[in-house]
């Protein structure tokens, strides 16, 4: 199976074209089994893939635009592996879990087109490729959004979409300069990624792209001061589109800084560190503040998100395999839990029709299924260890201790900002006296519900208990990564900054 | 011996997993049985384990498996069985059972009997893990999972609603757990920090990694590292300032106070600087160490001082307990770890002995703490009588009961050691200490009958609860015989827990002993002609007293909670909604939003031009041919 | 003697009255009328400078924009004619439905 | 005194000529068929120009690259003949678009087919020559023939916009033979290749240069009004509001293709010649243009006029490449025109076929957004391929509107202009907003009450139509290849 990959990206589409067949009330579980498949393909990747290997695997190359270097390019590594099984998961959980009634069959198709662009920009070794998949991804999540959402819905999605689009165009003439001087220096045409790592910058250069790549990513990650439309998108968005937007599409921004700015640009990164980390440090005290005095549970979760990117970003800003690898692991882990959380808030909108925590209080009693699965992911979210939460939150601030012990306790303050933001609502939504005649008949979570979430439960206790299975293949392919970026950096200051694992020098 | 190493742990977590399995189902009697069945295997076999340790002397290391390995970190989940954990190991699994039994008649009436039940053996196997692990990250899973689990277990009556300071100091259950929750990841972050920096010094986080790598680091190193441990340690065992959530966290069931906020959880942090005993006890953090010792001995007073004037039963035991961490920390600071270890066991009995007998006085008065409202119990609950006062005379440290001898040898190295500011302090403090556990003594069992008046008709609980207690009260009383045999045992680690008083202190035992039996004895004189008469002499509210600067002081808690509140908790409050409403919304949002308004409204404006009248637009055009000259003629001159 | 320069001058001017009016005029065949002016300015200039150079192509220049300027009259009369038809007026002014 | 001329057939190369006469001939055909016989359908017209200007492509594509001919009047060179393939095959998909399933005044007259066979005759002289004198008589031509076009729409609107057209048209003109005029006192002649070589021995001449800036502003005055580059753009709205939505859609590819190929032959030259303040009036000229018309096509409320500021930004958005002057510049050029014309196309098809007599929706516009909302609902997949053509439009990749983007970014950071690429990065942000807003409407907004139906003027060919522009949108990424490599060869072939 050489052309697994495009197996993988290309099977949610064809499928979502086949979907404009199935009878409206089919559409569901049609889209539930494609994304059952195209999950269990997943696995099967992970099945074959070679742990020991560090490197691009499943490589499948083929020229579209040979005289202008553009190729249809793909491959996984570690750090995209788990990435790309996580996506293809909570699509399966979020379809499985959708309470969407309306135009069902219209929401399948979306999703499944969204899994194809979300795939394709993990697997992407060409940058147009991937800036292809990348801005395609908006669409679906415009209509998501727009189409399904709240009361501000088509502000939300339209502010979605502009505000990423506006930054990916900064992002696009960085990548057309690149490859303008891959031409310079080389004489070819090339927009592979792998190319470009060969390509020695001078600083300058190096600074200026990266500030390019970092508009790009940053607004989706989404950084402080660029994360404003993503109240509004989770605040809007319907249950399903705010569990792929926080699980998956955030994702795309950390793992854009992990595949272009790291070893393409090492020396600009590491002087890069100190505004990234203060720009972390801002989200992760700042929101998670922000967090706090929210009303709504939905947005709550929504300013714990960005909270969290901000101990991710930070982590890949550590310099060390321990800050990155724990950093990638902190995707997969805010992917799952805040995808988590996302579904269970939609349950109890559902319920409900409002996610006012003052219209709660007491659900504890009335369902206690709920209230023991939305503990466990709000442990997680916190950073409970034996949880999914702990390693990758644990290893990032090890990690950036050995930049900035101060900065590393500031960032810190979000195990106990998170703790803050996370028990107030717990407590205000779930503890206290059952006043409110509309709650006292609720239904626990039903079937349905129940058995989504669990598979969910399930991974974030495993992959708390044993992150091994996970966090090796990452941590490879970021110890790689490390000794490529030291190679390439030309400052002795970023020679030095970064650190290589003795595991790796001793080879090297 | 390894099976009996995971017999001890996993014994309890299997009965959590099993409570669990009947968490959201009606009370079932069994449940508890099992649970606590299970407790007591883990029991016996930790207990084993001590006996083994102590015959052969052979330490039991196993790694069970590989838990995070990244870059060069490398952390199994590994357990060692040495004097410290094994010490721990047991005193935590036998309070445990006998905590369990005593639920399963305390917890007799509640709906969520099993779920209970599932909390309090994950507790117990969370603990298990803190005491056992053989590296930091292992210590800090326990020590996080024992938080969730007080967490759990204080707001387990979640459903009560808030009230104000005024009516409840607590506030409710839920806010009490949140506030034990959150004081503690405060300190958390410290443990973290101190992890980070012993890892990227040493390169590793097993215990004998790091220790043996220790004296070849800077000492600043060593101060940061053992002053962010501390900080954590201080969270967990309730030191000042991070104090105010243990009294809080008395709206937890009983046993929960019992077991969690007496006998095992709060003593981690003891634990953890008796654990990291190379640490503290090296040359160059002596000066954090004494300041453990000062910490600790204020704490012990400034606790004390507290429960002189509660009248709420669990809060004073929970003062009690503040103390007694003190002294603990006092003799930690000061280099005696085995006696800090000692105390930690012995205190562990009496206080969990004390609170469970002051479930048994709630369980009668239904719930009503205040000591105002009783009196006179001793003829209704003769057995929990008999039990508070020994385990009070425990606490108080009269001999020969267990407080007396592990607090008097405190006590002593705070003379050995020659500060004796601090000697005079414990002193005096356990005098206060005698007195206030005598009040509550006094107060609930003596005197006139206050309670009937009220409507309260106390019964006496059941009778195998009663008997589940006992193992306790003996082993409040003899504990403190043994001291010898544990010295012997606990020496066999090395150096480094070994203490010995000096040839000049050794001289002077008896008489400072005597020193504190008659401070001691003078607070159970004064207690009983304040509250213990009847009649004419008997005890009298005094209301006026009540407002004097002191007593508002002491009742307020040194306005500590208040302060909290005013200062931390309400700004925070405050900052983050001018954060969201005035910061987020109005400039960062506000900024993107005009934007992209500028546009729109400078397309209306540009729109203008486009009148529709031809004339105009063959002017423009006649406007543009000058506009392309200039621009042109500028151009021309700059390039 | 008169010169080149004369006469492009003189083209000049003209080119520009024509400009004038096809920026003033409200009545769209004065307009129409002004645009030849203009395109008759051109012409002079053509002719003269083709003599200037002894080149003949100019001249030719020349008949082509007569020729030119001759049908353009003759489209933009039929339009004009259709449109007094439907508006009747050859105002300007009044000829702005579409605008913004 | 006078010589006999003596011309030799040979020498003529008339075969150079014989596209523009094709086209001519097809349509005096025409003209002669409805005399014999009135009463035909349009049907068959729409196949004869078909057939004819499939001739004429046939006869484009047998030229030779870089051959003069017709007393060296005519350049066949490689921009020529790619840009009279590209004005034929457009012409080839718009004159179909006659064959809609409503009835509409214009189509009945033979003499449109005429015209517009006239019009592309025009067209193709205009690129196919050096001659100032050819562009001009080219330029006249195609451009009556397409005032006529517009007023034979038969509304108020389009006389108003023929009207419009016309006049400032017929300015432009003028400021195009006067400039022309000065070109020719400049360096007494009026072809392009000898004017370069004069001009560049006079260029350091005192006094000069002030005839070489008029020469060059007054022609780009001209061009600007052909090109709507702003403040020339003014007609634009107005004329494509009031023409019907394919000539609308037509004359926002064809023309300025022609426009283009005009321009690079002008303008190249006096870049060429080291005059790097043309190169910069046009710069800021394009940068200027693609702003402001991108921020007035936000506040529209018509969906066609809308797409006019929009075809005026990508304009702008190619003027920029102009002025880069190097052969992926030019190449650009070509390849956004051919990849957008199929894109441009089918969006105006789309509100062609939503076409209704009576305006239902607003007093003014034909095609406000509110008549599309809720589309999705109605017609589903109507509404996919319209946002397939927004998304185009927008430049959002793998959609063929992208490709032509990037290579026009990439040309402007290959010389070193990346400021240049991010203000066209910027303005492509802010253009997607009003293309998003039609998405908006479609998939987001619930419909307007009583409407169960919007593309009343649907028919088998228009649908073949829309169906070759969808495939040539989405497949760009397929063919783009092939488009690069056969444009860049004709380019540098032809020395630009």
């Amino acid at each position: 199976m050489e052309n697994m990959l495009s197996i993988l990206v290309f099977f949610p589409a064809v499928a979502g074209l086949l979907g404009f067949v199935v009878e409206k009330e089919s559409a569901r579980m049609y889209g539930v089994t494609v994304a059952a498949i195209e999950f269990a393909l997943s696995l099967w990747l992970w099945f074959s893939f070679d742990m020991s290997n560090a490197g691009m695997q499943f490589v499948e190359m083929i020229p579209l635009i040979p005289d202008f270097g553009i190729t249809y390019y793909l491959g996984a590594d570690g750090i995209s592996l788990f990435i790309i099984i996580m996506t293809t998961l909570m699509t399966l959980i979020g379809m499985a879990g959708m309470s969407e009634t309306r135009n069902v069959k219209n929401m399948i198709i979306t999703l499944l087109f969204l899994e194809m662009t979300m795939v394709g920009v993990f697997v992407a070794l060409d940058a147009i490729i991937f800036y292809m998949f990348w801005e395609l991804s908006l669409v679906p999540m415009l209509y998501i959004i727009g189409a399904w959402g709240g009361p501000l819905r088509i502000y939300a999605s339209i502010k979605f979409f502009l505000y990423t689009f506006a930054g990916s165009l900064i992002m696009l003439v960085g990548m057309l300069f690149v490859a303008y001087t891959y031409h310079d220096l080389t004489g070819v045409w090339s927009f592979a990624i792998t190319d470009w790592y060969a390509l020695v910058l001078p600083v300058d250069y190096q600074l200026w792209l990266f500030a390019a790549f970092f508009i790009g990513f940053a607004i989706k990650v989404p950084m402080f001061p660029f994360h404003t439309w993503i109240p509004y998108a989770h605040g809007q968005a319907p249950t399903i589109g705010s569990v792929i937007l926080a699980a998956v599409l955030l994702k795309m921004g950390t793992y854009g800084f992990v595949r272009f700015s790291l070893p393409m640009f090492p020396d600009a990164s590491v002087m890069a560190i100190t505004p990234i980390a203060v720009l972390s440090l801002i989200m992760i005290i700042y929101t998670a503040m922000i967090a706090y005095a929210q009303k709504d549970m939905k947005q709550v979760i929504a300013y714990s998100s960005v909270s969290h990117m901000g101990i991710i970003m930070l982590g890949l800003f550590a310099m060390n395999a321990e800050g990155l690898s724990g950093s990638v692991f902190q995707m997969l882990s805010h992917g799952i839990v805040s995808g988590a959380l996302f579904m269970l808030v939609g349950v109890i909108y559902d319920r409900r029709h409002t996610k006012l925590m003052s219209e709660f209080g007491g659900l504890a009693a009335v369902m206690p299924k709920y209230a023991v699965i939305f503990g466990i992911m709000l442990m997680a979210a916190v950073g409970l260890p034996l949880t999914m939460g702990f390693p990758g939150e644990f290893l990032v601030l090890l990690g950036f201790y050995k930049i900035s012990p101060i900065m590393t306790i500031l960032a810190g303050t979000s195990i106990i900002l998170g703790a803050v933001y996370m028990l107030r609502l717990f407590k205000k939504s779930f503890f206290g006296p059952l006043n409110n005649e509309e709650n006292m008949k609720l239904k626990d979570l039903n079937n349905r519900e129940t058995w989504s979430l669990i598979p969910l439960v399930a991974i974030v206790i495993w992959l708390g208990v044993y992150p091994k299975p996970v966090l090796e293949p990452i941590d490879n392919s970021v110890k790689a990564l490390l000794v490529f970026m030291d190679e390439k950096a030309i400052t002795k200051e970023a020679k030095d900054m970064i650190l290589v694992s003795k595991s790796n020098k001793g080879g090297a | 011996m390894e099976n009996l190493v995971y017999v001890a742990l996993f014994a309890p977590f299997v009965g959590s997993l099993f409570a669990a399995l009947f968490g959201m189902s009606q009370r079932q009697i069994f449940v508890g049985v099992i649970a606590s069945g299970l407790l007591a295997v883990s029991f016996i076999s930790s207990l084993l384990l001590a006996i083994n340790l102590y015959t052969t002397g052979n330490v039991i290391h196993v790694t069970m498996m590989d838990w995070i390995n990244a870059g060069d970190i490398s952390i199994p989940f590994g357990f060692v069985i040495d004097q410290i954990s094994v010490t721990m190991m047991t005193v935590v699994t036998l309070v445990s059972t006998i905590v369990h039994i005593y639920a399963i008649g305390y917890m007799d009436h509640d709906k969520a009997f099993n779920r209970f039940f599932s909390y309090l053996s994950a507790f117990v196997f969370s603990m298990l893990i803190l005491v056992m692990s053989d590296n930091f990250a292992g210590l800090f899973i326990g020590w996080e999972g024992v938080g969730v689990c007080s967490w759990l277990l204080v707001g387990f009556w979640y459903h009560k609603p808030d009230q104000t300071r005024e009516e409840n100091p607590s506030i409710s259950p839920s806010w009490a757990a949140n506030e034990a929750f959150i004081m503690n990841r405060i300190a958390d972050l410290g443990m973290l920090v101190g992890i980070f920096i012993l890892y990227w010094n040493t390169g590793s986080l097993q215990y004998d990694v790091v220790f043996a790598a220790l004296p070849n680091l800077d000492d600043a190193v060593l101060v940061t590292a053992a002053i962010a441990l501390f900080i954590g340690a201080m969270g967990k065992s309730a030191q000042f300032p991070l104090h105010t959530w243990l009294t809080d966290a008395m709206e937890g069931p009983t046993p929960v106070s019992a077991l969690i906020h007496a006998a095992t959880m709060v003593t981690a942090g003891v634990f953890l600087v008796i654990r990291s005993n190379p640490l503290y006890g090296m040359e160059a953090v002596a000066g954090v160490s004494f300041f453990i010792a000062c910490l600790g001995t204020f704490v012990a007073f400034y606790a004390a001082s507290m429960a002189l004037v509660e009248r709420d039963l669990k809060r004073i035991i929970a003062y009690s307990t503040l103390s007694q961490l003190g002294y603990m920390f006092a003799a930690a600071g000061l280099g005696a770890y085995w006696i800090a270890l000692f105390h930690l066991a012995a205190h562990a009995f009496f206080k969990a002995l004390l609170f469970l007998g002051g479930g048994n006085v709630m369980h009668a008065m239904h719930d009503e703490l205040d000591l105002f409202k009783m009196g006179e119990l001793r003829k209704k609950m003769r057995g929990t009588f008999i039990y508070m006062t020994i385990a009070s005379i425990a606490l108080a440290g009269l001999p020969p009961l267990a407080g007396f001898w592990s607090k008097d040898a405190i006590i002593e190295t705070a003379f050995n050691e020659h500060t004796y500011v601090l000697w005079f302090m414990l002193v005096l403090t356990a005098g206060m200490t005698a007195f206030y556990s005598f009040r509550q003594v006094f107060l609930t069992f003596f005197g006139e009958d206050r309670h009937t008046a009220l409507g309260f008709h106390p019964h006496e609980m059941y009778k195998f609860v009663l008997a589940a207690m006992s193992p306790l009260a003996v082993l409040a009383i003899i504990t403190g015989w043994f001291m010898g045999g544990y010295k012997a045992f606990i020496y066999q680690i090395g150096e480094g827990v070994q203490y010995e008083m000096s040839e000049h202190t050794h001289h002077l035992a008896t008489y400072l002993g005597l020193i504190v039996i008659f401070v001691a004895v003078s607070g159970i004189i004064l207690a009983y002609f304040k509250y213990a008469r009847t009649g004419k002499n008997a005890f009298k509210r005094n209301e006026e007293k009540e407002q004097g600067f002191f007593y508002k002081l002491l009742i307020n808690q040194y306005y500590v909670p208040k302060i909290y509140e005013e200062y931390i908790t309400k700004p925070y409050a405050m900052i983050s909604e001018v954060f969201w409403t005035k910061v987020d919304l109005k400039i960062v949002d506000a900024t993107v939003d005009n934007i992209a308004k500028f546009f729109y409204v400078s397309g209306d404006k540009t729109r203008a031009m486009q009148t529709g009248n031809l004339s105009n637009y063959l002017n423009w055009m006649a406007v543009g041919a000058v506009v392309l000259l200039v621009i042109a003629a500028i151009s021309a001159m700059l390039v | 003697m008169i010169g080149l320069s004369h006469y492009l001058i003189v083209s000049a001017i003209i080119f520009s009255i024509g400009l004038v009016g096809v920026l003033r005029r409200r009545n769209l065949l004065m307009l129409f009328f002004a645009t030849e002016v203009m395109l008759n300015a051109v012409n002079i200039a053509f002719a003269a400078i083709s003599h200037y150079y002894n080149d003949l192509t100019g001249q030719m220049f020349a008949f082509f924009i007569i020729a030119i300027a001759a049908s353009e009259v003759a489209v933009g009369l039929g339009i004009l004619i259709v449109l007094f038809k439907k508006h009747g007026s050859l105002d300007l002014d009044d000829l702005a439905n579409m605008r913004g | 005194m006078l010589e006999p001329i003596n011309v030799s057939l040979e020498s003529l190369n008339l075969i150079t000529l014989a596209p523009m006469l094709i086209a001519i001939a097809g349509a005096l055909t025409i003209l002669i068929i409805d005399l014999i016989n009135s009463k035909l359908d349009k049907s068959l017209y729409v196949m004869l120009t078909v057939l004819v200007l499939f001739i004429d492509f046939g006869s484009v594509l047998g030229l030779n690259v870089n051959e003069r001919g017709f007393f060296d009047v005519m350049l066949i060179d490689g921009i020529s003949i790619i840009s009279q393939l590209m004005i034929i095959g457009g012409s080839m998909i718009f004159i179909p678009l006659a064959l809609t399933s409503k009835r509409f005044h214009e189509y009945s007259y033979p003499e449109f087919f005429a015209l517009f066979l006239f019009m592309i005759a025009g067209f193709q002289f205009m690129v196919a020559s050096d001659n100032l004198v050819l562009i001009f008589v080219g330029l006249e031509t195609a451009s009556l023939s397409l005032y006529t076009l517009i007023a034979l729409h038969n509304r108020a609107n389009s006389y108003e916009a023929a009207v419009k057209y016309f006049t400032m048209g017929a300015l432009a003109a003028a400021f195009f033979a006067m400039g022309s005029a000065v070109v020719y006192a400049l360096t007494g002649s009026i072809e392009l290749y000898k004017v370069a070589e004069v001009m560049a021995t006079r260029l350091h001449e005192t006094g000069l240069m002030i005839a070489i800036f008029g020469s060059s502003i007054l022609l780009l005055v001209a061009f600007s009004f052909k090109l709507s580059l702003f403040p020339f753009h003014t007609w634009a709205p107005d004329v494509y509001e009031g023409a019907s939505a394919p000539l609308a859609g037509y004359m926002s590819v064809v023309p300025k293709i022609a426009a283009f190929v005009v321009s690079i032959r002008i303008f190249g030259m006096y870049i060429d010649l080291g005059l790097e303040w043309v190169r910069w009036t046009i710069l800021i000229l394009a940068v200027i243009t693609m702003t402001l018309s991108n921020i007035m096509a936000l506040v529209q409320d018509d969906v066609k006029r809308m797409l006019a500021y929009s075809s005026i930004s990508h304009a702008g958005f190619i003027m920029a490449a102009l002025a880069l002057d190097t052969t992926e510049g030019n190449t650009s050029i070509f390849l956004y025109y051919a990849l957008f014309m199929f894109t441009n196309l089918g969006a105006f098809t789309m509100l062609w076929i939503s076409r209704h007599k009576k305006r239902r929706f607003n007093k003014r516009y034909d095609h406000p957004y509110e008549k599309f909302a809720g589309l999705i609902q109605i017609m589903p997949v109507g509404a996919v391929i319209m946002a397939l053509f927004m998304l185009s439009l927008a430049g959002v990749p793998p959609f063929s509107v992208f490709w032509g983007k990037i290579y026009v970014m990439q040309a402007a950071v290959n010389s070193g202009y990346i400021w240049l690429a991010i203000v066209m990065g910027l303005n492509s942000a802010v253009a997607a907003y009003y293309y998003l807003k039609l998405i908006v409407y479609m998939f987001l907004m619930e419909p307007v009450k009583d409407v169960d139906m919007v593309y009343y003027n649907i028919s088998k060919p228009l649908m073949a139509i829309i169906g070759l522009a969808t495939l040539a949108t989405v497949a760009a990424v397929f063919y783009v290849q092939p488009l690069i490599s056969y444009l860049y060869y004709m380019i540098s072939a032809s020395g630009y």
